[in-house]
């Protein structure tokens, strides 16, 4: 793990609001993390935990209206991308950073061919004349371990496997050598097989080319053999953060241990498709003032409906925030 | 595709034949007449003789196999001998005549194509450069005043007929202003900078009001075909790629939602050719419309089943080139 | 020197031309609108106005009527009379003699074997000839010598001026149509889309159903005439955008037949551009009765004599108050302006057939209608509508469709519902309603309703052939298809006696007094409402001199003499 | 508790929400809410409205022709003095009522050959022939024959108006339904292939409920544009029947007619020529509006927004 290098994407209080036309959703408040070069950081929770916003809302992904990124600070490179304007942002999402959505039916467009759609950003950000962007594809869709890659390139989204659509996404993520890549619950609509396989795709491409990924899933398993460090959401808050062993080990807020406890059967079950504020946790109509996992929380206390925990240190490298403390059954002192 | 293309192609051959044999059973059935419109001055008797000289009294289907005949046989092989200026047999053979100009029904066709095409046929194409941007912005911008303003006047364009417009032009533009001429000229050759602008401005009016009519329909189905389009994942992945906005607009979303309006417009092709009746009647382009319309108004049989036909001919032809485009344009429709 | 002089004649000529004597094609170019287009120029092959009056332009009858219906010779060095011997004492034959040194715009001469070519293109089985009506009873025609031509009838003919007088059967020319006879007649496009002419213009293009340009014929027997180098007859649109383009766009010359609202057209007028002209001749409109039952519920007797008498309009007292209580000058006032006038007759013209017996009707008396009614025992039911003994005064009035008889009928609708009488209004297209389809339900032969409209008149200046319309045996039944005219189904031998007698009469005075006694029966039985006299109107541009509108002919009749200011 | 319990309590809830959800996402959509306010107002107004001005439409009035607005007379008069704004009343329950019944009736016979012909590969064919069958018919010989086949019949079994009024809406219906059909087929042909579709139809959902599930959800929006296109269509139609001697009787206003018979009085009496023309444009620009949200509202992507 490359410890103590300077972080090549620095996030600090991001908040971002959805205004619908029956007010306004708090979908995600006050996160804050860092992701240092190379490493892979896994980003866990429930759909609807504000998993994904948080990662869109870094690089001014979101349909805006109706969401509004309204606090905080994205530091990438030096660069605060939440202040920054649209063409710096675009000069560097697809190149710098690297975007993998979790459903690859529809995020690829299906009337042009996958190698057009590969070259896109090939010329677009690295200047590159068709012949060469071409050759590049092919190399990309060979590194994603598509088979026969060079042919494959006249083909449309529709003549792939979804696992193999995922490859061609990841490929195209990959394809300007990006310092940060971001995979939004890549393999949640894929099926386990399939689920692993991409798992290892990903491993051996970080082994390569050594960028730094932020992984999103709701399934503690899959990033269990992955990730460096782990991050777990609930109601558009960071609850929970630590080293991926630590984590395992030691969960001290009462939603990752409840997780941690799901894993075996959470496995097996078909995930259904995801909606962004749809869901479990809580819609929250304005910004939390007391822990918004207290209403399931088994251990909660009287001050959990006064106070929204905030996060504090709880181990080396490990924060968590909640007022229980799982070692004396008590509050914890903060 | 090419077999797809072949099979319906040989289907059309019996759809054709069966479809001129119900226009001309249609046509028939219809209770007008080709003396409908002759002075009362002209005695019932007489009348009566005219329609047996159109061979009016002679069974249905004997006129039908004659029209068959006329239309499948005679014109094809009259065309051939104009174009390599060959004789084949006599050269005497019965053509398809309209009643009413006793001249052949595919000479006055001939004759009227370039106006209409030339009026009609601009208009659509106006009415498309108009209506697919006004689509885009329409939707992208959705619910701005650019898309407001433009719902409007579609709406208005669309809901106002063409005899109310066209004639609203003219009182402004011919009588008003002085600015256009009210009664399109047929014969004007278009041969230097003055003819040629004499021939704008009479095109002008006809070419505005059918475009805008156009315009309408087919910017609300540019426009519903964007929106659709504009909330799909994979312009999202678009986005993520870092492409511009225009871009990401015109290259995926539009390729995209061009898929139905593509179908829209080839599907209203054959309408050209069937020329604007109102149009070309309040403009005086006495184009294959008003051909039409005269036709139909003195039941002359021979002229409306030819033209008619022609026109179906069309419908399905173009209907099979939409269908291939489909095929091309949608990469995940393959026919087989 | 000579050859210029010659040059500077011609400059001074040309120069002073607009003020001297006008020459041929002095006045440039002519533009006529017909919002109906024209689509073949040889009267024979078609009836329709619009074709005869594009012909009238280039071929030429013997002789034709002047705007005042006179007849004056034409290509005919007079009028044969039986006074000047051209006309047989015992009324069968009829001898023309051509002016000398006319020729066809070929420049060949024309001849009495033209005359009678045309005769026998005519006449000849299977051509569908339109103009046969004129031709009536003819037996033969023959030269007598290059100039003259002698027409035989099969019996005496009071009236000969059938064949060859007025615009509808015009001299064609044989050497052009010799191979077009008869079932050929339709195959000779090139003929009959440029027929060779004596008249004062020459195709130069033919757009069927569109525009025809003309150019002044080189070899017109008037070297001053006409005036106008070439002209332009186009076709299309409406009749307001017509009159629109004279009246108020001043883009054409004259414009034909504008049926429109009067206070449009009137509007129009103001423009400044152009003058409305007017003239009347033999049309009128008016309501037909159907004197027998139209009740659906007879099936294949629906209409006809078998089916037995109508419910309630043989009842002379309901004809009466039917039309007492009309505004006939209302009407003409609302619907034809100066082309209208009130008019209680059939036949409104010439002035020495006109009857004044019936002039009851032009003055509107709704109460006296309404009185006549309640004598006669209809008397109004709960709903304000008259009946008696179960039979409700319900009128279904049907015509074409049309915007003027729309208007007219909705205000008889209105007359009529204060005389208590209910009215159900249906307007049928033209083509179907005088399309005589022996399928279609809708034609006015059939007269499946209580009342229709419409407009009737005669060619020329004879009614001898249109009395006869009411005759009994010209009522349309299955038995002869639906062919004939009288569609009130009126059946009255005296009135055939009468008529038998006029076909007999020869001196003008007895026929005029016959006509009346005619016109006066068919009122007054009340087999016909006649409501508007109805003239003609046109525009010309006032730049336009020359123009007498004639309905007795073709409007194009005396084109040779129009000039531009 | 079972699945089956579980899924049931789910399913009735989401089915009672939706349609308030519906109606809710409905509700915020500006345009939609006042083209509806607008549409139940001008319904409202021709039906009620001939209650209240009691002038009859067909009252003539001949030495007030051709006026303009007036206490007496609000819009104006025509060339016979009856009162426009009478006639408009009039006209305009004859024009929606025909309006909206022909373009449901065609909106259903092109969303059914549509959809038919788009999903069931062996219909195709067939259906899209009688397709091209209809567009190439010349409809003014086709409405000639069926006045001249069905109108005393109806007329006979309806009265005259009924059955005018169904002779009219069959006719429209019957001549304008093929566009929608092609554009519902291209749609659902496209349809068919995506994954959703494919994986409702590999758990074994019978044809009828993907269709209905599945199928016309997603051909909505074209099917919108159509319908709000269709009414104007229908409007429109309906006068070019009665300029052609085929429509009601003339003494029977519609918004379409008085918009025809009053183009040549343009510059005479210009109040004439707006009313109607005014009538006919917002109602289809209120149905558009209403399509509009109707649209949104039950686009799942955008609802919730």
């Amino acid at each position: 793990m490359p410890d103590g290098a300077a972080p090549v994407l620095d996030v600090k209080g991001l908040k971002t609001v959805f205004r619908t036309r029956s007010g306004e959703v708090h979908a995600v408040n006050s996160v804050s993390f860092d992701l240092r070069p190379g490493e892979l950081l896994g980003v866990v929770g429930e759909s609807g935990s504000g998993k994904s916003v948080t990662m869109m809302s870094l690089i001014g992904l979101l349909p805006s209206p109706p969401a509004e990124v309204r606090r905080g600070q994205v530091l990438f490179d030096g660069i605060d991308l939440l202040s920054a304007d649209d063409d710096t942002l675009r000069s560097i999402r697809g190149a710098r950073i690297g975007f993998v959505f979790q459903d690859p039916m529809t995020s690829l467009n299906p009337v042009f061919t996958v190698g057009f759609q590969l070259m896109e950003p090939l010329r677009r950000h690295m200047g590159m004349s068709k012949a060469r962007a071409r050759a590049r594809a092919a190399e990309l869709l060979e590194l994603v371990g598509i088979p026969d890659a060079a042919s494959r390139l006249k083909d449309y989204p529709h003549q792939f496997s979804g696992g193999m659509r995922q490859r061609v996404m990841i490929a195209m993520a990959l394809a300007c050598d990006p310092e940060v890549l971001i995979a939004d619950e890549p393999t949640t609509a894929l099926d386990v097989t399939i689920q692993a396989q991409i798992l290892e795709l990903v491993k051996e491409l970080r082994r390569k080319l050594g960028m730094a990924i932020i992984w999103i899933t709701h399934d503690l398993g899959v990033i269990a053999g992955i990730a460096d460090r782990v991050m777990v959401m609930y109601g558009g808050q960071v609850v929970e953060h630590a080293p991926v062993r630590e984590l395992f080990e030691n969960p001290q807020h009462p939603y990752t241990r409840a997780l941690l406890e799901t894993i075996p059967t959470v496995r097996g079950k078909r995930a259904p498709r995801l909606r962004v504020i749809e869901g479990q946790p809580p819609v929250l109509g304005a910004e939390p003032a007391s822990c918004p996992f207290r209403p399931r929380c088994g251990h909660a206390l009287d001050i959990c409906a006064r106070a929204n925990p905030p996060r504090v240190p709880v181990g080396p490298a490990h924060d968590a925030a909640c007022f229980w403390n799982p070692e004396t059954g008590g509050p914890r002192d903060v | 595709m090419l077999n797809y293309t072949i099979r319906r192609l040989m289907f059309t051959v019996p759809v054709l034949l069966f479809i001129s044999f119900i226009i001309f059973l249609l046509l028939d059935l219809a209770p007008n007449d080709p003396t409908g419109n002759l002075p009362m001055t002209i005695p019932p008797e007489v009348r009566q003789q005219i329609r047996e000289s159109l061979g009016l009294d002679q069974p249905i289907w004997v006129r039908y196999l004659l029209w068959c005949k006329q239309f499948f046989i005679n014109e094809p092989l009259n065309i051939i001998e104009q174009w390599f200026g060959i004789q084949i047999g006599d050269g005497d053979r019965l053509r398809v005549r309209s009643w009413a100009t006793r001249s052949p029904v595919v000479d006055l066709i001939v004759e009227r194509l370039p106006q209409t095409l030339w009026v009609v046929g601009m208009s659509y194409v106006v009415g498309i450069l108009i209506a697919i941007p006004i689509g885009v912005v329409s939707a992208y911008r959705q619910y701005s005043w650019f898309d407001q303003i433009g719902t409007f006047i579609s709406m208005v364009g669309f809901s106002v007929p063409t005899f109310f417009t066209g004639v609203l032009m003219i009182v402004i533009f011919s009588v008003w202003l002085g600015w256009f001429p009210s009664i399109y000229d047929t014969t004007l050759v278009v041969e230097d900078w003055a003819s040629f602008m004499q021939q704008v401005r009479q095109m002008a009016m006809p070419v505005f009001v059918l475009a805008l009519f156009n315009a309408a329909q087919i910017s609300r189905f540019m426009r519903a075909s964007m929106l659709d389009n504009l909330n799909q994942d994979y312009v999202r992945t678009a986005r993520a790629k870092g492409l511009k906005e225009r871009t990401v607009l015109l290259v995926h979303v539009l390729r995209n939602s061009l898929i139905p309006v593509v179908t829209v417009i080839a599907l209203n092709v054959p309408q050209v050719f069937g020329g604007a009746i109102i149009t070309e009647q309040v403009f005086k382009v006495n184009g294959l419309g008003q051909l039409l319309i005269i036709g139909i108004q003195g039941a002359d049989i021979p002229l409306v089943q030819t033209l008619t036909f022609i026109f179906a001919v069309l419908i399905v032809l173009f209907n099979l080139i939409a269908d291939i485009l489909y095929g091309i344009l949608d990469p995940r429709i393959r026919y087989d | 020197m000579k050859y210029r002089s010659i040059l500077a004649a011609a400059a001074l000529a040309l120069a002073s031309a607009p003020m001297a004597q006008a020459g041929r094609g002095d006045a440039g170019n002519l533009n006529i609108i017909y919002w109906q287009a024209a689509s073949i120029l040889n009267p024979y092959l078609s009836g329709g106005t619009k074709d005869i009056d594009a012909s009238a332009l280039i071929l030429e009858p013997l002789a034709r009527y002047d705007e005042n219906g006179n007849m004056v010779p034409w290509l005919a060095e007079e009028i044969p009379t039986v006074a000047n011997g051209g006309v047989s004492e015992d009324l069968t034959t009829i001898t023309w003699k051509l002016k000398e040194g006319i020729k066809w715009s070929d420049g060949t001469d024309l001849t009495a074997d033209d005359v009678v070519f045309t005769a026998n293109y005519c006449m000849a089985p299977d051509g569908g000839c339109q103009g046969l009506a004129a031709f009536a009873d003819v037996a033969n025609v023959e030269a007598l010598d290059p100039l003259t031509v002698k027409i035989t009838f099969d019996k005496p003919k009071p009236f000969p001026y059938g064949p060859f007088v007025g615009a509808t059967t015009p001299i064609i020319q044989r050497a052009q149509f010799e191979n077009c006879v008869g079932a050929k007649a339709p195959e000779c496009t090139e003929q009959n889309f440029n027929p060779v002419g004596t008249g004062p213009f020459r195709v130069v293009e033919f757009r069927a159903n569109d525009v025809i340009t003309m150019e002044a014929n080189p070899n017109y027997r008037d070297p001053d005439k006409p005036h106008f180098a070439t002209l332009t007859f186009k076709g299309g649109g409406d009749a307001a955008a017509a009159a629109r383009a004279v009246l108020e766009t001043g883009e054409f010359d004259y414009a034909w037949n504008l049926q429109i609202d009067p206070a449009i057209l009137s509007q129009m007028a103001k423009g400044g551009k152009g003058t409305v002209i007017s003239a009347f001749g033999t049309a009128v409109e008016r309501l037909m009765v159907n004197l027998t039952n139209p009740d659906p519920a007879l099936g294949e007797k629906r209409s006809t004599l078998e089916g037995g008498p109508h419910p309630f309009l043989t009842d002379p007292a309901v004809r009466r108050a039917l039309s007492l209580a009309i505004d006939r000058n209302l009407l003409a006032e609302v619907g034809y302006g100066a082309a209208g006038q009130a008019t209680c007759n059939v036949v409104p013209a010439p002035a020495i057939y006109v009857s004044t017996a019936n002039d009851e009707c032009l003055v509107q008396d709704i109460a006296k209608a309404n009185a006549i009614l309640d004598e006669a025992g209809w008397l109004p039911g709960p709903d304000g509508i008259r009946q008696k003994d179960g039979v409700r005064l319900s009128i279904l009035y049907q015509t074409s469709t049309n915007a003027v008889r729309q208007d007219t009928q909705a205000l008889i609708k209105q007359w009529w519902s204060e005389i208590g009488v209910e009215t159900e209004l249906k307007n049928i297209d033209a083509a179907v309603f005088f399309g005589g389809d022996q399928s279609s339900p809708d034609t006015f032969q059939k007269f499946y309703a209580d009342i229709e409209m419409y407009t009737n008149l005669f060619d020329g200046t004879d009614p001898e052939t249109y009395m006869k319309s009411w005759t009994c045996e010209e009522i349309p039944s299955p038995a002869n298809n639906w062919l004939g005219s009288n569609m009130p189904r009126y059946c009255n031998p005296e009135y055939d006696a009468l008529w038998a007698k006029l076909a007999a009469t020869g001196p003008l005075e007895e026929r005029a007094e016959i006509v009346k006694q005619l016109n006066d029966m068919l009122v007054q039985d009340g087999a016909m409402i006649p409501l508007i006299h109805r003239g003609r109107v046109s525009a010309h541009a006032n730049s336009l001199t020359g123009v007498k509108l004639n309905t007795w002919d073709s409007e194009m009749w005396n084109v040779a003499d129009w000039d531009r200011q | 508790m079972t699945d089956a319990t579980v899924q049931d309590a789910r399913q009735s809830r989401a089915g009672r929400s939706q349609w308030a959800d519906v109606w809710d996402q409905f509700k915020t959509h500006r345009g939609a809410l006042l083209g509806m306010g607008f549409f139940i107002f001008i319904s409202l107004l021709v039906i009620f409205g001939p209650w209240l001005w009691d002038i009859p439409p067909n009252y003539i009035d001949i030495r007030a022709k051709n006026q303009g607005p007036s206490l007496a007379h609000p819009m104006g008069t025509d060339q016979l003095g009856r009162d426009t704004f009478a006639q408009v009343l009039a006209g305009g329950r004859v024009s929606l009522l025909v309006g909206v019944t022909a373009m449901a009736l065609s909106l259903v016979l092109g969303t059914l050959v549509g959809v038919l012909a788009g999903y069931f590969k062996r219909l195709d064919g067939p259906l899209m022939r009688l397709t091209d069958l209809f567009l190439a018919l010349p409809l003014l010989p086709l409405l000639l024959v069926i006045i001249m086949l069905f109108r005393d019949t109806l007329r006979a079994a309806f009265g005259p108006e009924t059955g005018i009024f169904i002779l009219i809406v069959f006719v429209i219906g019957i001549t304008s339904w093929m566009q929608t059909a092609r554009i519902v087929r291209g749609d659902v042909l496209s349809l068919k292939e995506q994954e959703f579709v494919l994986a409702a139809r590999s758990i074994g959902t019978p044809s009828h409920r993907m269709i209905l599930r599945h199928i016309l959800p997603n051909v909505l929006s074209p099917i919108m544009v159509s319908a709000t296109l269709g009414i104007a269509n229908a409007i429109i139609t309906e006068s070019a029947l009665s300029f052609l001697g085929l429509g009601f009787p003339s003494d029977f206003p519609t918004w379409g007619r008085l918009l025809f018979d009053s183009t040549n009085f343009m510059t005479l009496n210009p109040e004439r020529v707006i009313w109607p023309g005014l009538a006919i444009s917002l109602t289809v620009l209120s149905v558009n509006y209403i399509g509009d949200g109707l649209r949104d509202a039950l686009d799942p992507r955008i609802r919730g927004r």
